[in-house]
């Protein structure tokens, strides 16, 4: 196949599994088996990229002239490599995970449910290789319009108060400040186009600079950056998988993936560093790191303390970028995949626990971990992944964000990678050890009985019974990512590798 | 630009001043009357008087009808004004009787001719609808 | 003498629609209405616009009179006393007045052969048409030919008035054979 | 208005000089003031004095409602028509100069076809809107003036 | 055969509808009234894009009517910028046309479709009229063929609520006020000038800027217009008559009428009197640009809290209009251009809208959006069509929305103005707030029980989708529009209407 096909290949699948949802939306079997098929295709065709594109050939692919010189344009690099790949995986997880969640909790409306879940892929792709930031700015949106109805999908008040807050500060930071910094941006240089070393070097002042990176770090609104963080907790009335899904995959990963392209082709790492543009940036990631935490300290919600924690986490990849060092940024990327992992897997728990006794406070889980425990034990990695303890994937990134820190030569923010970690510590491993060492269950008195994944959920004969796994369908899933997390800390170095050419070329 | 307002400038220009009135009286029965037989009928006034200041542009002190007689000498008034009028009247002819033809209806759905009654009756009508939609919201929930 | 006439022309113009705008009986305004378009086609032929007066004549004091005279046997036979005067007309009709006055200080003074009216493109027309068209009356020459198009589009206009009103009041007639079927 | 005899007699009296009248304006437009226009609303004036004084019913019977419609678009098409035949002889829209050898004789022939289309449809569009104010159910009476 | 369409374009454009109109009352049968409409349609569209093929790159074009060359005669004259407007009216009078067929079983007694066609057809052949003239008196007399047949077609819609007649009789007396007003600005200048031709006038005008009368014909003119395109104080006329005329009718004006005023605003202020007056400048500067602003604000504003839908959608409208004055006050090329995109986008965008809109009223009978709960399920096309209608409205990219208002902030920030940039993305913000309110109601409300609505008719959907495609087609592959409207905007901005034209026809007598 032609590199060009490859790219269209690659959005062309989940834009025809989505079409194949709404087609077969009376037949589940056929529908959700063909989107896993799908999706399997999505990952293979992703590889098949990489390989193509380690093989050393330029892949870019441009349809429509939006303006003379603009186009819809695509173009495979490493950074937006790393990210389709992480994407693609994730989403055979979080699918397989979705049919087992949404069946076993009786939700309504799949095919609206897989067929937007699809699209959001669809547009994630088109992020990951966008070629100008037209084409980012097009499926930015598309992905915050089609995520919007898997927010609202109980369509409760709660839910639709939940979509109006999503979509409200997604849709308004991008259109007022990301969209000004676009077309800002395009009248300083005359160009959209994502070139290494940054098209702004030299072209502005380091005031305006400043200014127009600040557009750009609000307005991507999915990096949720404080104050325009809301969002993400508010979203989180929305079914379990798609909590997974934009928490861990598309839509937060897809605003820091931006913020850190941008940072990286549009403005230039060395542009940063030797301006100092970033510095204002760089302690409001800071403060995001460390509020957001204390935040989710006090959150009993199981669901909304992985949302803050998610804030806390994402603000480490703008920090990245902010930081202006060469490692600040590999790390920063590193972080999006081992994150994504991490993160995944803990909703993916919080999910399962949810499908399997509809409980989502955390004080009402203590000694679950006995009833479910490879619920638990993958909970367990995916936290401990967060956290940042070998031998897990997520302690790479933070001592490459460290690296990072200590190159750029700013000491403080070493103690907030580190002060972080340990609250980080504090509000993730209390959930895991509540549920194995806290006695048992308060209620019922009695202690659950061992794991086993035959289809849960039955409201069988005693309550007793009711306390197994969850479905086998939701519980595979974050055990898979939970090793995941594990393969990563080996292959750590191999993706280190391979991002570095992003810094390179511009300078 | 100064202007001398001297007594040839007052005679050549106090006919546009007196179309200007004719005008405003037009337009002030429009805008301020709330019959809306009387708005049409200042509507017609207002255009009328705006053809007056066409049809005097045309004027040449001295001159006749253009219409041409063959004698050389004749000085003749510029008959373009007159086509463009002739074209406007026909125009303002046409809004008037549909204007009334909608009069005629208005009398007959709503019952009377005045502004301010078939605002009203407007108005009841929204407020209606309004409390319509708030009776279906509470049945609802 | 022509002066004078002209004089009390305007006189009569002036309270006529002073008359108008203060009578509240519609039928006495519609009259007035219709005084007003003839004293305007005397106003038309002294100002040498005898086609104008003519249409005018017709138009103003025949069909319009006739007209509103029906809608008013159809409608109501007096305005009423408005609810509450508002100062906005008066301020609109000011500002207007205002802006017109302002435009009059750079006329050509009336009757000014040196006017660019009189320069420009009018002359043309009487000096072209009657090597061009052969016919004496400029008037029917330019409206006819030289901008006939325009006056395509006035037929149009009063087309579409006509068929505005038939939409609006009666509807298409048909051929009453064919209505006959159509009834069965 | 049946009772009005002097009326009706001097109504009959009065349509023919009216409708002659009406057709030398029309044709005579070239020479004097008028043309089509004047000439369209004197005929309708004939007419509609005649559905005043004897019934609407009457002159509906000569002139049905159909055929007053069809005149109102007829107008318009011979107007709008002699500019295809212009534009179908060479020259363009309107430029009647093409209709005959001489120039000004395809003027005159233009500009009394033009004429014609527009004495046609206003004669249409009075009778017609004559027809529809008249066709209304009036809310005053004769008395109530 | 072929040649003469060729020679003839410029006048058959607009003579192919107004030849239809009578030909559909003569023969009296609405079949035959639809495919005379349609036929002029198809025809008129096919002429425009021949024509605005012939312009595309710059080059101007004129037709000798009745072969007297100008300013004898009245001439036609065809530019880039006018050509674009042309083809929107005719693509969307093409697109409506058969969306009326039925949509109108519904709203007009059957008796009366034969003229409605007729009647929207002379609407049509006026906004043609208006548009590719070059003559300013012709401006008036066409604009008066579309005004007096936009009253009718506005009150046809009182056979479902009566309040048609009224919002029909307010236009009547605004429109009508406007038009005169437009006719003592065209008296004055003419009283300065000696001539009605638009070149002519403009090199006649060119050294008048001192002239009160050529002030005083400015104001008029631009009032006069403004009234017609409701400009924001001006605008009482439009939310009534968009919201209570048939479906196809509200489709129609909204997408066509406003926007042809834009163009004679535009042509008349930049091509005919200079843009180098001061007091033009000044207008521009102080009274366009704060309505402009105010138009957005305010009007969004309000059609947030409309229950009507349509209503919402013509205060929508009003607001739109802002944003095309925005352009023409940013005074500078790409703000023209910016004005001239949004013209075809928007036309494209609230055309859909409304023909969506009548869709659901065909089905369910109101247009309050308190009936129009969980429709999502049971018309998916039809709402799918709003909603990307909605998303087009506010500026989604992928839809032509976005490139008008990509271009309008290019316009800004080339100017340097970051204030002006901030309030068009803020405003369309609120854009956001009124069109999410009607996408909740339609998806995510309960459907009531007894509801009985079903997908709308193709006839309805595939010319609603014709131009949801279009939103669609244009907001990626913008460098047509964007190409035409710079040509367009610089020629207009360069004063080029009156360079030296190409003769269609044969060369009229002088």
């Amino acid at each position: 196949m032609t590199p060009e096909n490859l790219i269209l290949t690659a959005l062309a699948l989940p834009l025809a599994a989505c079409i194949a949802c709404l087609i077969f939306a009376k037949q589940p079997n056929l529908r959700d088996g063909l989107t896993l098929l799908v999706s399997i295709a999505l990952l293979g065709t992703v590889i098949s990229i990489l390989q193509q594109f380690q093989s050393g050939q330029v892949i870019e692919a441009s349809w429509w002239n939006f303006n003379p010189g603009v186009a819809i344009a695509f173009k495979i690099e490493p950074l937006g490599l790393i990210f389709a790949l992480v994407a693609s995986s994730l989403w055979i997880a979080t699918h397989i995970y979705g049919v087992g969640y949404m069946r076993g909790n009786n939700e309504k409306k799949h095919a609206r449910f897989f067929a937007c879940f699809a699209f959001a892929i669809f547009a994630t792709m088109g992020i990951a290789f966008s070629a100008n930031l037209l084409t980012l700015f097009l499926f930015y949106e598309l992905l915050t319009i089609s995520t919007y109805p898997l927010v609202a999908h109980k369509e409760t008040p709660e839910a639709k108060a939940g979509g109006r807050t999503y979509l409200g500060i997604l849709m308004s930071t991008s259109i007022v400040f990301l969209l000004t910094a676009i077309v800002w941006t395009y009248v300083i240089t005359g160009t959209m186009d994502f070139t290494p070393g940054g098209i702004l070097t030299g072209k502005t002042e380091a005031g305006f600079l400043a200014i127009l990176l600040a557009l750009f770090a609000f307005g991507i609104g999915k990096a949720a950056l404080m104050p325009f963080h809301r969002w993400l907790p508010a979203a989180m009335v929305a079914p379990t998988p798609v909590s997974a899904l934009l928490h861990a995959v598309a839509v937060v990963k897809a605003g820091v993936f931006s913020m850190l392209k941008i940072g990286v082709y549009i403005f230039g790492i060395d542009n940063l560093a030797a301006t100092g543009a970033s510095q204002w940036l760089m302690w409001l990631a800071a403060f995001s790191i460390l509020a957001a935490s204390l935040i989710a300290m006090q959150q009993d919600n199981l669901k909304r303390r992985l949302a803050y924690s998610t804030v806390s986490q994402l603000s480490y990849i703008t920090l990245g970028v902010a930081l202006a060092s060469s490692m600040g940024a590999i790390g920063g990327g590193l972080h999006i995949v081992t994150h994504a992992f991490g993160k995944i897997t803990l909703f993916m728990c919080a999910g399962a626990i949810y499908v399997a006794t509809h409980k989502t406070e955390i004080s009402q889980m203590r000694g679950l971990g006995k009833a479910m425990p490879f619920t638990f034990i993958a909970f367990g990695i995916g936290a401990l992944s967060i956290i940042g303890l070998p031998p897990l994937g997520g302690s790479w990134s933070k001592w490459l964000l460290m690296v990072g820190a200590a190159d750029a030569g700013q000491q403080v923010m070493i103690g907030v990678l580190m002060l972080s970690s340990a609250l980080n510590v504090a509000y993730l491993l209390p959930i895991f050890a509540r549920g194995f060492f806290d006695g048992s269950i308060k209620s019922d008195g009695d202690d659950g009985d061992d794991g086993g994944g035959d289809g849960g959920g039955d409201g069988g004969k005693s309550f007793r019974e009711n306390l197994k796994e969850a479905p086998i369908l939701c519980v595979l899933p974050p055990c898979l990512t939970a090793a995941g997390c594990l393969v990563l800390f080996f292959y750590a170095g191999k993706i280190e590798e391979f991002l570095a050419p992003i810094i390179m070329g511009g300078s | 630009m100064a202007i001398d307002f001297d007594i040839d400038f007052i005679l050549g220009h106090i006919n546009y001043w007196l179309f200007v009135i004719l005008m405003l009286t037009g337009l002030y029965i429009v805008v301020a009357r709330g019959n809306l037989l009387k708005k049409i009928v200042g509507l017609n006034l207002f255009q009328v008087a705006v053809f007056m200041l066409y049809i005097s542009m045309g004027k040449i002190g001295g001159g006749t009808a253009p219409i041409l007689t063959g004698n050389p000498d004749e000085v003749y008034s510029n008959p373009l004004p007159h086509v463009l009028i002739l074209t406007a009247i026909v125009v303002g002819i046409a809004t008037t009787s549909l204007g009334l033809a909608l009069i005629v209806r208005i009398n007959e759905s709503y019952g009377t001719i005045e502004e301010d009654e078939i605002l009203e009756l407007d108005h009841q009508k929204s407020q209606s609808e309004i409390i319509k939609v708030a009776k279906e919201a509470s049945n609802d929930s | 003498m022509e002066l004078v006439l002209t004089s009390l022309l305007f006189f009569a113009l002036v309270a006529t629609a002073i008359a108008i705008a203060l009578v509240r009986r519609l039928f006495a305004v519609v009259m007035l209405a219709g005084v007003f378009s003839l004293l305007a086609a005397m106003l038309f032929v002294l100002m040498d616009a005898v086609d104008v007066a003519f249409t005018e004549a017709a138009v103003g004091a025949g069909i319009s009179t006739v007209l509103m005279l029906g809608t008013i046997a159809l409608t109501a036979r007096s305005e009423k006393q408005p609810a509450s005067y508002s100062l906005v007309p008066l301020v609109i009709v000011v500002l207007t007045g205002l802006v017109l006055i302002y435009g009059t200080l750079d006329m050509p003074n009336f009757g000014s052969p040196d006017a660019p009216v009189q320069q420009h493109v009018g002359p043309d027309y009487i000096r072209k048409t009657p090597e061009d068209i052969h016919v004496p009356n400029v008037v029917t020459a330019v409206l006819a030919s030289y901008r006939g198009y325009d006056t395509l589009g006035e037929v149009t206009v009063v087309f579409t008035a006509g068929l505005g009103v038939i939409l609006l009041i009666s509807g298409l007639g048909r051929r009453p054979r064919r209505r006959k079927r159509e009834e069965d | 208005m049946d009772h009005h005899l002097i009326l009706r007699v001097i109504t009959k009296i009065l349509v023919a000089p009216i409708l002659l009248y009406g057709l030398y304006v029309q044709f005579h437009g070239d020479f004097g003031p008028g043309g089509g226009f004047q000439a369209g609303v004197i005929f309708a004036v004939g007419f509609i004095l005649y559905g005043i004084v004897f019934g609407l019913r009457r002159l509906r019977q000569i002139f049905p409602d159909y055929v007053v419609h069809r005149l109102v678009a007829l107008g318009v098409l011979i107007y709008a028509g002699t500019g295809i035949v212009n534009m179908a002889l060479g020259g363009n829209f309107l430029d009647y100069n093409v209709l005959a050898e001489k120039g000004y004789q395809g003027q005159h022939w233009g500009i009394i076809a033009v004429e014609l289309g527009v004495g046609v449809t206003v004669f249409g569009v009075m009778m017609a809107i004559f027809y529809s104010f008249a066709g209304r159910p009036p809310s005053l009476d004769d008395k109530e003036w | 055969m072929m040649s003469l369409v060729e020679n003839h374009a410029a006048i058959l454009v607009v003579i192919l509808p107004l030849i239809a109109a009578p030909l559909a009352m003569l023969f009296g049968n609405r079949n035959v009234a639809f495919l005379l409409s349609l036929a002029a349609s198809a025809g008129s569209f096919l002429l425009s894009i021949y024509l605005l093929m012939l312009v595309k790159d710059g080059a101007v074009l004129a037709y000798h009517i009745g072969g007297w060359a100008p300013p004898l005669g009245i001439e036609y004259r065809v530019d880039a910028a006018n050509a674009l407007v042309l083809l929107i009216v005719a693509a969307i009078s093409l697109a409506v046309l058969p969306y009326a067929r039925t949509s109108i079983e519904k709203e007009i007694a059957e008796k009366n479709h034969t003229l409605f066609y007729a009647c929207f057809l002379l609407c049509f052949t006026g906004l043609m009229g208006v548009t590719i003239t070059g003559d300013a008196f012709n401006v008036f007399v066409f604009l008066e063929i579309s005004s007096l047949s936009t009253y009718v077609l506005v009150a046809l819609g009182a056979e479902k609520d009566r309040r048609a007649l009224s919002a029909a009789y307010d236009y009547l007396v605004l429109g009508t006020i406007g038009a005169t007003f437009f006719v003592i600005g065209l008296g004055l200048i003419y009283m300065a000038t000696g001539t009605l031709n638009m070149v002519d006038l403009s090199e006649r005008l060119a050294s008048m800027e001192g002239n009160r009368t050529v002030r005083s014909a400015f104001a008029f003119i631009i009032i006069g217009m403004g009234l017609k395109l409701a400009i924001y104080p001006l605008h009482r006329w439009l939310p009534g008559a968009y919201t209570y005329a048939p479906s196809a009718v509200s489709a129609f004006l909204a997408a066509t009428a406003t926007k042809v005023a834009i163009y004679v605003v535009i042509r008349f202020m930049f091509s005919v009197f200079s843009i180098k007056f001061g007091f033009e400048q000044d207008t521009l500067k102080y009274i366009f640009f704060p309505f402009a602003v105010i138009a957005v604000f305010a009007a969004s504003f309000i059609a947030v809290f409309q229950i009507n839908v349509k209503r919402m959608l013509a205060y929508s409208s009003v607001a739109q209009i802002g944003y095309m004055l925005l352009g023409i006050a940013l005074f500078s090329a790409t703000g023209l251009s910016a004005t001239l995109v949004h013209l075809f986008n928007h036309a494209v965008t609230k055309g859909a809208l409304f023909l969506a809109i009548g869709a659901i009223i065909y089905q369910i009978g109101s247009p309050l959006m308190a009936n129009m709960s969980g429709l999502g399920k049971k018309m998916p096309w039809t709402c799918a069509a709003i909603v990307v209608g909605g998303l087009s409205l506010i500026g989604v990219p992928g839809t032509v929305g976005f490139v008008s208002k990509w271009v309008l902030l290019m316009a800004a920030l080339e100017a340097g103005l970051w204030p002006v940039s901030l309030m068009i993305v803020l405003s369309s913000l609120i854009a956001v707030v009124y069109v999410w309110k009607l996408v909740e109601i339609l998806y995510l409300e309960p459907l009531p029980k007894d509801s009985q609505a079903r997908e709308a008719p193709l006839s309805l959907l595939v010319p609603t989708w014709c131009l949801i495609l279009a939103t669609l087609w244009f907001g990626f592959a913008a460098d047509f529009t964007v190409h035409v409207s710079d040509i367009a905007a610089q020629s207009l901005f360069d004063g080029k209407f009156g360079q030296d034209a190409i003769i269609m026809g044969t060369e009229g007598r002088s």
